[in-house]
């Protein structure tokens, strides 16, 4: 039981440190959250900057180590987040550098590293939401192409994508997680249309997709007919495992931040709330070290995918979240109510927290894979 | 004894349930979220009009006074319906000003209150009066005094401005232009219950009593629980209907045991907290008022939370009906009482007794 | 929506003040919780009282306010607990008065009422705790009587019960909730051995009864055979009507004392245990309320049988209770780890509440229960 | 960084695993809360001693004083297994004691120590000594000066009297007998772990800094906390082994949701908790500490309340190992460091960093 970096550890970064430094001060201003293509330019700009500097492949072939200190430093450092580029590097890019022909990553691969393309989603569907394996997009085969049709949702990015890994039914009759299918599908291809989709929270980050007899060529399958199942899953497990290292990391800043207007406002004095705010610092440095937990155990075994601890981190840190922002609430008072006051940020993020427990599987389903797969409960129920 | 509903009272309530829901139903609620956004006035003023005409607002006054001459717990019946139906407007003001503002019974004016923290206020453009002072008397001062203009209110149905003083105080930003003290006029009480009437018991001159809110205070909580209870029936009713109905895994999500507790439990906080407003009504207490306001912000927040989980990403849409009933919730809940003077008010009341 | 009471009702509750004053100072000392004979005696010569007093049979044929406004005094008066009269006056005595013949009623019912006779309860079995249906006691037919062997558990009062109110399983073929029948056995019949069944808490409240070939006469079955679950269950609606009134005036005492205790030991300058103690005031409150609400409601309906608000109430009073003796525990300190200090009685509620959640049907069969029959959600898992 | 545990480190931990499987199982278990209850001393000496001829108490000692060498990482994993058996005895105080208290590094003396509020002493009639104070100097102070006689434990298993002096405070009733201070002599960490070693850091005449507790007052907070810990993960054990034993309903209740999300909710807490317990004793820091010791003592007495919930009826017997956890779990959090002062220390840091 070791938490002190190696040498090569600290001196990676130290120079990564460094790096961001120069490399943040040259960064153009934010976009706005309504204008995608501006976002999208940021984005890509970021992840090339990130490329020229030698950091681009992170995600795919550096130490789980290694990644963590990465997201750790550039959370600190307030770096931009890793936005258009995270399909493409978390999910479709290791997808198909795992499943992908040589051909296939050659051509997909660079330009997602040089932040040259970006990828969205094409998974949930509105009647296929925790349970993805009931998904209905249907793809046809016709000569070298499938054509596809169906709609999809909860699509981030879709209106500035150039592709789209998508999931698809290619044998209807095939058990459910069976007959399923991943294609790369050109999001300029006749018969996508995209629409916007507003959430609770007033914006709209999402979209939906909804396809229309769109024509993707058969050679932009990823792995074989019908496993796409299979396929995915490589990818899905991607995201329980470091994939919330920053979020972390910039939910303790917020914390502490939550503790000095506390101070300012006199809040503070109470009890009641401060001793919340100091349960809530020993949840989120726990969770803190169960990313560490999680990063060495993925490190010792070499095919790097993340252990039963990602479901346990992703259960109490959703819930983690939520409360942390509750306690915001409380800490605001009457000014939580209020979008564009002090508690501006705060109640933009409260908002967003709410999916926490929903998104990429509700802690409902997130409880039975613990409880089945974890502690070997009988399924069912 | 009997704690239960009369036939009147369930009539009463069910005219209402009839009128909104003819009057606002589902598509008025979107077309009001929608016209607010485009900055466009929020309350139907026709529909405030309508409510008059029916006697909401001036169901505690006196027949004499132009009123119905019930009480309040005639009136924590129909608040529980408009908080159902997400109805906006500053209708626990205008409640209590009828009497003391004039047009607010027949519902012809629009009454807001310092009942926020934070200097807050909410309805500041819309509102034709304020309703203000911590004492026993109810000052209408005109329009609320709004200083640093409007704030973006985190409810898209109720727009809320920054009152001229901000200390964070409810106190009235200036307690000019009073026009009568609310409902001092002795209301009788429903027959056989309680402590009903409106605060004829506290002389114009005093409140209850050291550290009791003033009866109007007391009212205006006891009102808004009524609306949280309102709305925790509601989203029970929401996530059971789509819990039914919604099918993953091969069966109705209502079917597995996590879904299905999840609806139970809000079923029991709002049933709890409807049996702790209607006694408040009915005793007029303001130690059980105080429970009653715990207990229905708990329900309604805790139920349209639970309600948005059993709806999963469909409940996150801004089309669902589901986030405005939470963020309803958490506004009311700073309204009037919040929970932790609630629970001061409790614990005072315990070593007390 | 009325709290007041009827002039009759205010009358029948000064006339029970003023015989209680008189009736508890009489009372001869209490029992020690491990004198079985004594507590009998004890508990038959207070029902007597109550008898001779004319108000016996209050469970049975006043009107639920009544009762009601009975079960507030007794306990605010300090009278003793219904004890060893419980299944007689609550369970038994109420099963046979809807469906026993005359001869039943005539034969059980009056000593009941004059505390002359004391029942206990067979319902639960090792392995059939929540699910009552699948209980495996069996009872085969000979001649005139029914020949039983099996077990029971968490049965009161066994040591010193004249009968047992005994589900057995007369048809093994007919699906679970049919092939069951209600039976009279007394607790003498050779071939009965009752065993004292320790808990958690170290006392031994309850017994396991074994039986061996008991010989119950046919003529002690009441309701038809195999029809004893529906008997049944008319018996078990009664547990949660009034049966918790009370108990709600007890922890409503209880709390007061609890703060009253805070503000002698410097606790109370505590906000947080100062709220806790303030919300957990509404929530009885609001329980109580909840009582009213749940007798006026069967005072409407002419069977007098709860209606839904019973579950709701048990759900919520059942967690309440345990969060009253958490609370307990938070003000008492280090004092609530001793059972015969300060914190004596509270400890030992604490740990006899922990059996809330779970006697009488699981909190987790109760939520089934409220989701299913209340706002009708489809049955399974 | 390689936070798992060692190969080392983890065949230590199946070492004392087999020794306490073999030694005090389910039936040694049983018969020592039946000596408790006749009256009988209810730590096995014969035990004792094995324990400390394994080097359980002197592994934190270094080894030119006969002790392991090794450092907190290793004794928390050792208190876990300890945890988990529900061993009895003041294993936390007689491992601090551990060169300070002749005999106590070899498991030939029980020391007990003033860690509880109101006086209370565990072990009364057993222990051969007794630590305190709360200065950075532990204390032997003979047999613990029990004034009021013995007090009766809601844990059976870990007897309680009342100290002499009894305001309430966890200091020493008598400073008499000093015989030097606990683990001052520089022990070395175990390698590349930052600040495992014993209070070196603190000098005899100086505790960490205002507010902080002593070294040993930490240590003990952090050992008491992994035997929360390995009493959470055998509850978490008991709790998954029942519910897929159990049936109801025609099935393993383990198949419903409620008892599988019950479980579910177990592990996390007991996983979370480890993951802090761990740390805490890597970094020696006492802000983790005072996290691992809130979270621990959450994790063992909710995973107790939730295994006895599994078990439904047959959990509330006194045969059941389920109650003895509970009952340990609420004595342990007493010890040491209660949630409100950890989550006071937490909150302090907040504010500093």
């Amino acid at each position: 039981m070791d938490l002190t970096y190696t040498e090569e550890e600290e001196a990676f970064r130290a120079r990564l440190r460094d790096w961001l430094a120069g490399a943040l001060a040259k960064l153009p201003p934010k976009p706005s959250p309504g204008d995608w293509p501006g976002r999208r330019a940021y984005d890509a700009g970021w992840q090339r900057a990130l490329y020229d500097a030698g950091y681009a492949d992170l995600h795919w072939d550096a130490s789980p180590t290694q990644r963590l200190i990465f997201l750790e430093e550039t959370e600190r450092a307030g770096a931009p987040y890793v936005g258009a580029n995270f399909v493409g590097l978390l999910h479709a890019g290791p997808t198909i550098a795992a499943e992908g022909t040589p051909e296939q990553r050659e051509r997909w691969l660079p330009p997602i590293l040089r932040g040259e393309e970006i990828w969205c989603q094409g998974f949930s569907e509105p009647d296929a939401g925790s349970d993805l394996a009931a998904l209905r997009t249907r793809a046809v085969r016709d000569g070298d192409d499938y054509v596809v049709t169906g709609s999809k949702i909860w699509t981030s990015h879709a209106e500035v994508a150039d592709w789209c890994e998508l999931l698809v039914r290619t044998d209807p009759r095939a058990p459910r997680h069976r007959g399923i299918s991943w294609l790369a599908m050109p999001m300029d291809a006749p018969g996508v249309t995209v629409r916007p989709l507003r959430t609770l929270a007033g914006s709209a980050e999402f979209a939906e997709v909804f396809l229309d007899e769109v024509r993707v060529p058969v050679r932009n399958r990823v792995g074989d007919e019908n496993d796409g199942w299979r396929v995915t899953m490589v990818t899905l497990s991607f995201e329980r495992g470091t994939a919330f290292v920053g979020e972390v990391v910039a939910c303790r800043r917020v914390l502490a931040e939550l503790a000095r207007a506390a101070r300012r406002s006199g809040r503070w004095d109470d009890p009641a709330l401060r001793r919340r705010l100091g349960r809530l610092h020993a949840e989120f440095g726990a969770l803190w070290r169960l990313t560490q937990w999680n990063v060495s155990e993925a490190q010792r075994s070499p095919g790097g995918v993340p252990g039963v601890g990602g479901s346990v981190f992703k259960l109490r840190y959703s819930h983690a979240r939520q409360e942390l922002y509750d306690a915001a609430a409380e800490v605001l008072g009457a000014r939580a109510l209020v979008l564009d006051g002090e508690g501006g940020p705060w109640v933009a993020d409260r908002l967003s927290s709410l999916s926490y427990t929903i998104a990429a599987g509700t802690s409902q389903i997130q409880r039975n894979i613990v409880a089945e797969r974890i502690l070997g409960l009988p399924k069912g129920g | 004894m009997d704690f239960q509903p009369t036939e009147e009272q369930r009539a009463l309530r069910a005219g209402l349930r009839e009128v909104l829901a003819a009057r606002f139903g589902q598509d008025a609620l979107r077309a009001a979220v929608a016209a607010a956004e485009a900055g466009a006035p929020v309350v139907d003023r026709r529909l405030w009009r309508e409510l008059g005409d029916t006697g909401f607002f001036a169901l505690g006054l006196p027949e004499e006074a132009g009123g119905v001459g019930l009480g309040l717990p005639e009136a924590v019946l129909l608040f529980e319906e408009a908080g159902r139906a997400l109805l906006p407007g500053p209708l626990v003001a205008t409640w209590l000003a009828a009497g003391t503002v004039p047009g607010a019974a027949e519902g012809r004016v629009l009454v807001t209150a310092y009942d926020l923290g934070d200097g807050l206020v909410t309805y500041p453009a819309e509102a034709d009066a304020v309703l203000g002072g911590s004492g026993p008397a109810a000052v209408a001062a005109g329009r609320p005094a709004v200083a640093a203009g409007p704030a973006a209110s985190v409810d898209p149905l109720t727009p809320l401005g920054r009152a001229a003083r901000s200390e964070g105080t409810a106190e009235a930003p200036g307690t000019a232009g009073s026009v009568g003290t609310a409902g001092t006029a002795g209301t009788p009480g429903s027959a056989g219950s309680a402590g009903t009437a409106r605060p004829a018991a506290a002389g114009p001159g005093g409140a209850g009593g050291p550290g009791e809110p003033a009866p109007y205070r007391r009212e205006g909580a006891l009102l808004t629980a009524a609306l949280q209870v309102g709305s925790a029936l509601r989203t029970t009713e929401l996530a059971v209907a789509y819990a039914g109905r919604r099918e993953q895994f091969g069966r109705p999500i209502g079917a597995f045991q996590a879904v299905k507790h999840l609806c139970a439990q809000m079923l029991v906080r709002a049933e709890l907290a409807r049996t702790a407003v209607y006694a408040a009504a009915v005793t007029g207490d303001p130690v059980e008022t105080a429970a009653a306001k715990l207990l229905a912000d708990e329900a309604a927040v805790r139920g349209a939370r639970d309600c948005l989980q059993v709806h999963g990403g469909m409940g996150f849409t801004w089309e669902a009906e589901v986030h405005l009933h939470l963020k309803r919730a958490w506004l009311r809940a700073e309204q009037w009482l919040t929970a932790a003077e609630a629970e001061e008010a409790l614990a005072a009341d315990l070593t007390e007794s």
